[in-house]
């Protein structure tokens, strides 16, 4: 059966104010789109967690849409730093609960798998087990050190962007994979935007990099150029440009204002922005073809 | 120092690629660490392997990748494998040889801090946090650190471990069963701090024209020095053409200071 | 740097009498060529680690190679019983520990990640957890039921086949994957077999296909057929009439003993027993072409 | 039972797939519980889909498959994964709707035994063991098991339990916190028994022709029964069309008994 629907709708559908939402991705595959439709949408109070919160989650803390963070990496990554959320950390009106990368994406992991946690070795590194109560540690039953463990972690919903899936959700992934996978069995609701929606009978012709399943999914999205100015493996490469400038567009509340009232509240949804953002960054961005060789899978 | 043909930056990529070996399974970030492998790669270690945490093993890239997860670094690569399959398949596991590290503070006992400057809960500067750094500091074999020599970089006490050196030297590491080795090298614009028997960071290497009382000037604590200091050998013509002509032509890293 | 060396000799080399051995594969993939060459190199006191022993583990108990068994479903799928096996334990000659699938492959993930030991769910059935002693219980440390753990395996050899694997060792596998990973970087040692050694380019125009590097590996042998009568998907089909025939061939001693005599220590290693198999089966066993669609990675 | 037009197998078969609902999602063996799901799909159950313990989801098989990990399961399913991650992420997550099950031993509130007649550590009889089941049985919503009616299946206490029924009755098993609903329903040549609210396995059904008496003449305990025992519909021309002409041509199950 088709989850085939808007962005818009799918939003509204899924998304609630209050909700812990996760908007997969580690640089690649990152939703800007349903960033934008969260904060055009006006929905409030969220729970944002990600491992790298990326330009998407300081935009829509700066759009006031978060109460909370949740990450192990808050940076602009090769740039500096995410400036309204660090300011809201440092004064104190954005609440956060921080971890290592992996006991980020082991939170997933433990949730994706139906574990009440996920065990890992020891660090060395005390001050943030400290200062997060959410890690605890475990004896080991061998007789080898004790483990530190992080609770599953089960969002409201995940939003995950692929290159490409059919109409019921069954996706391929190829390039940097993240957490995208583990987000998506891990939350109540999946939200899943595809560059591409094609034939079912595509997606079966390669079984293996099917790594989301229908099963999971609750709306399936078409939306090219979803995650600019991140990027989509073969599709289009990351607006470094855009990465580089946000340095100095969020640096006052007048540079965000302007960009959101521009880019986010000035287009109805991903097409206009498409639009606006014109053949030429299109041109810039799109990569050469290198195709991967065939596997035989063989009929029997 | 005296004026020379290279700067702070290069002087310490290069001496951070001569720490590298041939063979080395190594988990890179992005900027002046890539920077070191690659001229590794291209002098001495040609075996040496590059691996991110975005999960790409053995990546080739054909330009100089701005982010940890740029395309790059995917394209003809040998292998890649989610987040969470990195950090487990090899970095817990044991799989990693080198990992490269940095921060705001770093202190007597290669601790560092990415986190924090002043109290946690109520930050006086908010940094990124730890990322990867937590585990690789704990899990790889050895550990590396470049940074300029600057004695706010270099308190006697970091405001937050954000990853483990020694902790409060060699024997609590040891006690903890972390399984790596801790940092072996901070590899500086001045010279090169080594851990000494209790893990404390001592000088052991100066470049040429640096001496003692310059890098004590510019760390926090009281400085020991090894018994022989060495002296770095200068950058070589063959390593700067490497660097300038083939790795960073458009001299993004080299002309950052890091 | 190449690892390519023949399957006699990655079995001498990394094989010792005692050595804990995963040879890996559920259903597919399963290397009897490296399970034969045991055999005729007389390898003594083996430990065999398998979930399925399959016919192979029955062969190589049947030759007397083995001490002890560690399994999870010790059956000859779709067809009944493996009698080496059923016997052994049943008349005390052969030691055994046992597990259910996902007990077994817990203590491949645990062993692949470093881990100590894998947390699961309770599952209410207790027999076994007090028949094997390696079962253990762990507390959730956030208020749960406990979970039930195994400790990590980690194999002193693992032998995985393949269908394609450049010089050093990095692998493309594709349909069912069994635990074929997890074994890899569970063990100490790694034979890799593979159908074709290819071109590193073309092992790299598809990374996200590539699931063993060459970072564990340390043995690579070109196979081909390695698997018959398991099979190798898009390559050669299973013989299902083999392993039909193996409940009458497997009856008695002198069944075994004439099955040995003629396909294991009757040919000298796998291409005198392909040559042996003929061309008829072989055609048989061919699939038809069913190619994955190409996915772009794009130039960057 | 009268002469029929359709034999022991055929009527569990089509019995069980009536028990299946549209967009289950079953984690399926080979055999008979195949030959269930394909029928329920081809008649009231078109969105069912069928996942297998090789880590196969939504296969479309083109020939009856001997083995759990045939290729023709592979060739045009829609995805693919691993051992580890099709019971972690499907079935410990919680994802399965429907588990079949079968054993040597059934008891009266469901446990199976598959691994052992007689003692464990001295077995007399030893059978394959576990597999999935264990798990199967704990964490699918719903389980099923199709088994001829006889009495040595069906004793009191099993010698062994593999997988948990509902141990010794349902409180057990919610103290027990395992996530699955239990056993649904035993299909057998006879009829259906399904657990009391007590967990205990009752005779609730009879195949046309089938008597009570003959139930608990072949059964290990004395027999409860429901308060009305329907009677099952016979298998229709078009159940036993598609799973004769369609679905088994061979006969290789069919004609197997089980």
């Amino acid at each position: 059966m088709s989850k085939l629907t808007s962005l818009s709708e799918a939003i509204h559908q899924h998304v609630h104010n209050g909700d812990l939402v996760y908007a997969a991705g580690f640089t690649h595959l990152i939703p800007f789109a349903a960033g934008h439709e969260i904060i055009r949408q006006g929905i409030k109070e969220l729970v944002l967690a990600r491992a790298t919160p990326d330009l998407i989650y300081d935009q829509m803390v700066a759009a006031g849409c978060a109460r909370k963070v949740i990450f192990s990496y808050s940076g602009n990554p090769g740039v500096g730093s995410l400036k309204w959320l660090r300011d809201g950390m440092q004064n104190g009106s954005l609440e956060w609960e921080e971890y290592s990368h992996f006991g980020m994406i082991s939170r997933l992991q433990a949730g994706a798998s139906g574990l009440p946690f996920m065990p890992m070795r020891q660090t060395g590194a005390l001050d943030l087990e400290r200062a997060n109560p959410l890690y605890q540690r475990v004896q080991d039953p061998y007789g080898g050190e004790d483990v530190v463990v992080v609770p599953a972690l089960h969002p409201d919903v995940a939003i995950v962007h692929v290159q490409r899936a059919d109409s019921e959700g069954n996706a391929h992934i190829w390039g940097i994979l993240g957490e995208q996978r583990e987000a998506a069995f891990a939350a109540k609701r999946v939200i899943l935007t595809a560059e591409e929606i094609v034939d079912a009978e595509l997606i079966r012709s390669d079984p293996n990099r099917t790594l989301i399943p229908s099963l999971v999914v609750s709306a399936v999205c078409q939306v090219p150029w979803c995650a600019h100015p991140s990027y989509t493996q073969g599709y289009y490469d990351r607006d470094n440009d855009f990465y580089l400038g946000w340095e100095e567009m969020s640096k006052d509340e007048a540079g965000v204002k302007a960009y959101l009232d521009e880019w986010v509240y000035g287009v109805r949804d991903r097409e206009e922005y498409l639009a606006k953002l014109g053949p030429n960054t299109q041109e810039r961005l799109k990569p050469g073809l290198r195709l991967s060789a065939p596997v035989n899978y063989g009929s029997y | 120092m005296p004026e020379a043909e290279y700067n702070a930056t290069e002087l310490m990529i290069i001496n951070a690629a001569r720490l590298l070996k041939d063979g080395d399974q190594v988990f890179v970030g992005v900027g002046i660490p890539n920077l070191a492998c690659n001229l590794a790669r291209r002098t001495h270690a040609p075996n040496l392997q590059m691996i991110y945490e975005a999960g790409v093993i053995g990546a080739r890239p054909n330009r100089l990748p701005l982010s940890i997860g740029d395309p790059t670094l995917v394209s003809g690569a040998l292998s890649v494998c989610s987040m969470f399959e990195v950090f487990s398949l090899y970095l817990q596991r044991g799989n990693i040889d080198v990992g490269f590290l940095g921060g705001a503070q770093i202190d007597q006992f290669g601790n560092i801090n990415a986190t924090v400057i002043g109290d946690y809960q109520h930050p006086k500067v908010r940094l990124p946090g730890s990322g990867g750094s937590m585990e690789i500091a704990a899990w790889a074999n050895r550990c590396y650190i470049m940074t300029p020599h600057q004695k706010r970089r270099f308190p006697a006490r970091v405001d937050f471990r954000t990853s483990a050196g020694f902790l409060a030297g060699r024997a609590e590491r040891e006690a903890a069963g972390v399984r790596g080795g801790g940092p072996q090298a901070v590899v500086t614009n001045l010279g090169i701090m080594e851990p000494d028997e209790t893990g404390e960071m001592i000088l052991t290497a100066l470049h040429p024209g640096a001496t003692v009382e310059e890098a004590q000037a510019n760390t926090g604590w009281a400085l020991k020095t090894a018994a022989h200091i060495r002296v770095t050998e200068p950058p070589t013509e063959n390593e700067l053409r490497i660097l300038r002509e083939e790795l960073d032509p458009a001299g993004i890293y080299l002309k950052g200071g890091g």
